[in-house]
């Protein structure tokens, strides 16, 4: 990975920057379900924060992706407009689905965030889809699968790969193995080391990489998505990472070592890019502070714009059923 | 095309295609074995297709019916329109999430934000020995699903009419081919056949018969039976059965007070069950007896010819129902 | 265990699990996250099996459906009675093939030589905001599909009775346990509830309220209600759903002359349409009126609290339909 | 391969024994089918006598196997009674499965033949069910789960190797890769070059075979069979092969280059072992002879026995569903 392209100085205060706002949005979402004023199932993203960052950075809006239930991470990277989100998250009209997928199905076509699943591996068939599309289409367009370790040993990652890499497709398998599976560790969950060497038996590249160092994720998806772009066919790329708030809020954990747990903290990446972009003299306390505080105020605004929509009228159960209204 | 021509439904489904695939360049097919270097095909449906419009748009996969239905709705998103072939309908079951989790609700969860285009083709039906598992009429489970339409022809002129439909139509459509009749000519005129309309096969002031794919065939051929003994059946072939046609239906048992719905697959929680309750629901004071029901026997569908033939609804026993019906 | 008890569903399932397991040494339990280790289930369904019975018999798995239910099928041919749990109801859809081609079927296709004596433990439900694919109650299909059974507790008595019964069952049965349920508590006896037997919640003379799971839940306070208005509804939950008890029910209907059926699956194609169907075909001059069903509305579960409160059933929905079915 | 444990002269007369009855049964098959006498879907077996013989020539009685449509071979080498297969095939109640499952369901549990399944892929899944129960059972029992290579793409393959190596368990995994999937060639089914290499993204080991060469096949069983009984653990056998007639009876296979079918059959697996048990003096013509007409004899018998034997009574429809016969 020591020959993998680095990301410059303005990329990664762009890194930090997304890393930020997933952070202190996931963290104002928290806040609100403590308050019991969002009730929802929610999949925290602390901790994975990094990975979607580093995506983004090389990804443009006509590109493609495919999240999961734990997604908004890899939303907001992309651009997901904070206002739609909280609307979203509180159930209101000016959600970006009108209240009706809710946080598990969170969608964004401008953006090019065509689906957000709450099925275990279900990411990667449909972001394969989109890769076949796009490479019909010819405008040198990225499809990115984003799903778990736990999602790397169900059917469909198999069925995916083979026929990504079968079809020459532009689609970026991004395993963010976060070590568990709701309560299942990875160990416990098949028996080899890194879900990257299964590439192989697809005929297709696979890297693992670190996904909390913002230059070995960097890298890996940089020559990943030059090689989609080029036509030379699929990666898969997985992003070693650690979730800090078990599989959904109110999961205390119990299964994770405390040591383990408190390793991983202590290696809070956010934090960590942040302390590195003031050594590397890319940004100063007072910069980053003013970041972290235009960011503070923004996600304040879509909060109270998201709830300030109106809840949607029953009528909705029979609009976007089909294409026309039902009777 | 345009003059009438006699053809099969095999003939005029592969008509269909071609028209398709002419018309607009985003129609898509996929499906194993649909390529012409795969005989287009294993009883030559999509011949041909392949060799005229390129192997880019018209591709065999390998056997992966979750991959095959993820790369269609994934196209399906950023406006192609794919035709996937899911080779038998017992196969649907290792695609299912794919259909219903994410084709049918897809449009609904973003909001109407997206939307899956795509036509499900499939064939299926008992008497060629083929035993429990390359038999079964699953049609029942895709109408209880919301999102998804279900179109079932019963002849190669309705085959034709009905795709070309299905594959203009916004949303997912699950495309039912009654592999009994594939090989049965008709008279094919090439016009576009709208879904949601069903189609009085002949009028009779008696009872209605109700049916669709190839229980409309033995309806008519049992309308036959009982015109010899002075009862005039109306038959419909209902041709979508969701949304199915209420208006035709009703207003027919509205006129005749009687009515007996049909289908091969098994009786029990199957399409006749819905279509029996709206009609008591809807038609109380009209009806001179209870809506009866003819169905495929609760089993598995049996090898053995005597067990095959007993196992499916005939002439024979939808003329007993009509009497039992008159009774 | 014999003196009755005070507990929840999920205290009557996870006793239940343990009787079964203590009477039984073939009795396995098997599922993502149930053992132990894992804490023992994401709701603790399971809790404390792997440590009392060890590993080897209740087992953790990866995320991999299809080989969750093939290890329960291939267990249960050679003498074992594995308890598979399908952690929602939605995720029966990337096992649909080994639960409907192989355990559904290979009692029948091997002529009798082999059975799939297993259940499969499922939760489902809507209420908990999680929208789309997480909420689907989809007993309709697996009703449609002969040689496996279908048993739906509407509370921890019958939950603890109905799966004992379940367990001890030479064939498959699909267990589902409603979500919205779980934590109310209700008095337990410890004794094995046949299946197929429907209960009589309370009597009336007036109309017939037919349910199971929550909806008879939502039924008998929707009783309570008429009452008040002087209208005697004798509810019934059938607690099997497939195969349903005909003679409780006929008898009931044959009685009051008027039904009502209810479920939160979606209504159209759904359990409530055969059930109707039947009633009409053998009760037809007992009948003062239609049968009404009330069912989910004819969309995904929304997630918007509004909209998933409209798209269930509830007592005033109910009760609404039962003025119907007086008038 | 050089180091495998090689078959003794006695076994390679058995192995031949096997082979010869499942090329003469084959052919005389198609010579009913052709004769019109039997109608049904048939897989031609010829051309792949060899790999079920060297792996009958491994197991006992005790042992369990799972197979596929194209199956017979692996039935008759495990022992598979000739009348029970011939009733079968003929649908009539001698069969093993009483005419009921058909020749894509054959079962045969006296001797650990426990499901033969028409859905590609789902031997595995039940495979290491039986594996599963095997080791519970701790008799050192195997499961042997046969597919193609076209079967090797499906979801189940991922699925079920990952929880067999996970578990540790007594199973094996034989890709019979007779380089065709219906129409489709494993060239254009996938990009990886064998399947056995796909072992190692599961920790299990995996080889690559002649599957034609009684050698090398009967080697790579006795280990695998060996790390099976010592409880170590599953394996993958690529055992490469070819299917001379097409993909079933009919399919006239112009998909297959010409020369390849040639070059193919010259190497017929079976007239070669016959020639060098007689090069090594294991047998003479006379001796081969004898065993031949002794075959042919006996499935003579077998045909007669099967069609002598009566048809099912309408009554099986209601029996073999459930445990009970249906009302
Ligand atoms: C097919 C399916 N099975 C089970 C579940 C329940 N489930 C939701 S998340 C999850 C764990 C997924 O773990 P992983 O893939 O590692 O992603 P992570 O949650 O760690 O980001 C499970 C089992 C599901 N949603 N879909
Ligand atoms: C899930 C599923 N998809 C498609 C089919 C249709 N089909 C039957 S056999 C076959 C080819 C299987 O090829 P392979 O696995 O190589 O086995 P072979 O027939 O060559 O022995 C296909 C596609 C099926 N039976 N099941
Ligand atoms: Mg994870
Ligand atoms: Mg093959």
């Amino acid at each position: 990975m020591s020959n993998y392209p680095k990301p410059d100085a303005a990329t990664l205060l762009a890194m930090y920057k997304s890393a930020a706002l997933i952070r202190l949005n996931d963290e104002r979402v928290i806040k609100e379900m403590t308050a019991g004023r969002l009730m929802m199932p929610f999949y925290s993203t602390q901790g994975q924060e990094i990975i979607p960052s580093a995506v983004a950075a090389n990804l443009t809006d006509e590109d493609y992706i495919c999240t999961i239930y734990r997604g908004t991470h890899d939303m907001l990277a992309k651009g997901f407009p904070l206002e739609a989100l909280w609307g979203e998250l509180a159930g209101r009209v000016n959600g970006s689905c009108k209240g009706k997928g809710g946080p598990m199905h969170l969608t964004y076509p401008q953006k090019g965030m065509m689906v957000t699943t709450g099925i275990v591996g279900s990411s990667m068939p449909i972001a394969v889809g989109l890769g076949w599309g796009a490479k019909l289409k010819g405008k040198g367009q990225v499809s990115v699968a984003n799903f778990g370790d736990g999602a790397a040993n169900i059917g469909a990652f198999h069925e995916s790969l083979n026929l990504a890499a079968l079809w020459d497709l532009p689609v970026i398998f991004l395993c963010q193995n976060n070590r568990y599976a709701e309560h299942t560790s990875f160990a416990n969950s098949t028996r080899v080391k890194n879900i990257s060497m299964r590439a192989a038996g697809y005929g297709m590249e696979g890297v693992t990489v670190n996904g909390n160092d913002p230059d070995e994720i960097y890298g890996a998806v940089r020559i990943a998505v030059e090689r989609a772009r080029a036509g030379d066919g699929p990666t898969l790329i997985e992003a070693m990472t650690f979730r800090f708030n078990g599989h959904l809020v109110g999961d205390a954990a119990g299964y994770i070592p405390r040591d383990e747990l408190a390793d991983c903290r202590e290696k809070d990446p956010v934090p960590a890019l942040r302390t590195r972009l003031i050594a590397d003299g890319i940004a100063n306390e007072a910069d980053l502070a003013g970041i972290e505080a235009e960011i503070k105020a923004a996600i304040e605004t879509a909060v109270a714009a998201g709830y300030a929509g109106a809840l949607p009228d029953i009528a909705e159960l029979k609009r976007d059923v089909f294409a026309y209204e039902l009777a | 095309m345009t003059n009438p021509k006699k053809m099969n439904m095999i003939e005029a489904v592969n008509a269909a295609l071609h028209a398709a695939c002419e018309a607009d360049a985003n129609v898509l097919v996929l499906g194993e074995d649909v390529a012409d270097r795969e005989e287009g095909g294993v009883v030559g449906v999509t011949r041909g297709l392949s060799t005229k419009f390129g192997d880019d748009r018209v591709k065999s996969t390998p056997i992966s019916e979750q991959a095959i239905m993820g790369a269609a709705i994934g196209a399906s998103l950023i406006g192609f329109r794919p035709v996937a072939e899911i080779m038998l309908m017992n196969f649907v079951t290792v695609a299912m999430d794919m259909i219903t989790n994410h084709a049918a609700k897809l449009r609904f969860m973003s909001g109407g934000q997206t939307s899956v285009p795509i036509v499900i083709r499939t064939m299926t039906g008992s008497g060629f020995s083929q035993g429990g598992q390359h038999s079964d009429f699953l049609e029942a489970w895709f109408a209880h699903t919301p999102g998804i339409k279900v179109v079932m022809p019963s002849n190669p002129s309705d085959a034709y009419g009905l795709l070309l439909s299905a594959i203009r139509d916004d949303d997912p459509v699950m495309f039912v081919e009654p592999m009994a009749l594939y090989w049965t000519p008709g008279e094919v005129d090439f016009q576009p056949v709208p879904l949601g309309k069903a189609r009085i096969v002949q009028e009779g002031a008696d009872v209605t018969i109700i049916s669709y794919s190839i229980g409309a065939v033995h309806s008519a051929a049992a309308a036959v039976e009982l015109a010899k003994e002075g009862i005039a059946a109306e038959v419909i072939d209902l041709r979508t059965v969701s949304p199915w046609d209420r208006e035709t239906v009703l207003a027919s048992v509205k006129k005749t007070g009687r009515a007996v719905v049909v289908h091969e697959a098994v009786k029990e929680y199957g399409v006749g069950a819905e279509i029996s309750s709206v009609i008591h629901e809807q038609l109380w004071s009209d009806l001179k007896g209870p809506v009866q029901r003819v169905g495929g026997a609760y089993s598995p569908v049996p090898f053995a010819k005597p067990l095959e033939q007993a196992f499916a609804p005939n002439a024979a026993s939808i003329v007993a129902a009509v009497r039992a019906a008159l009774a």
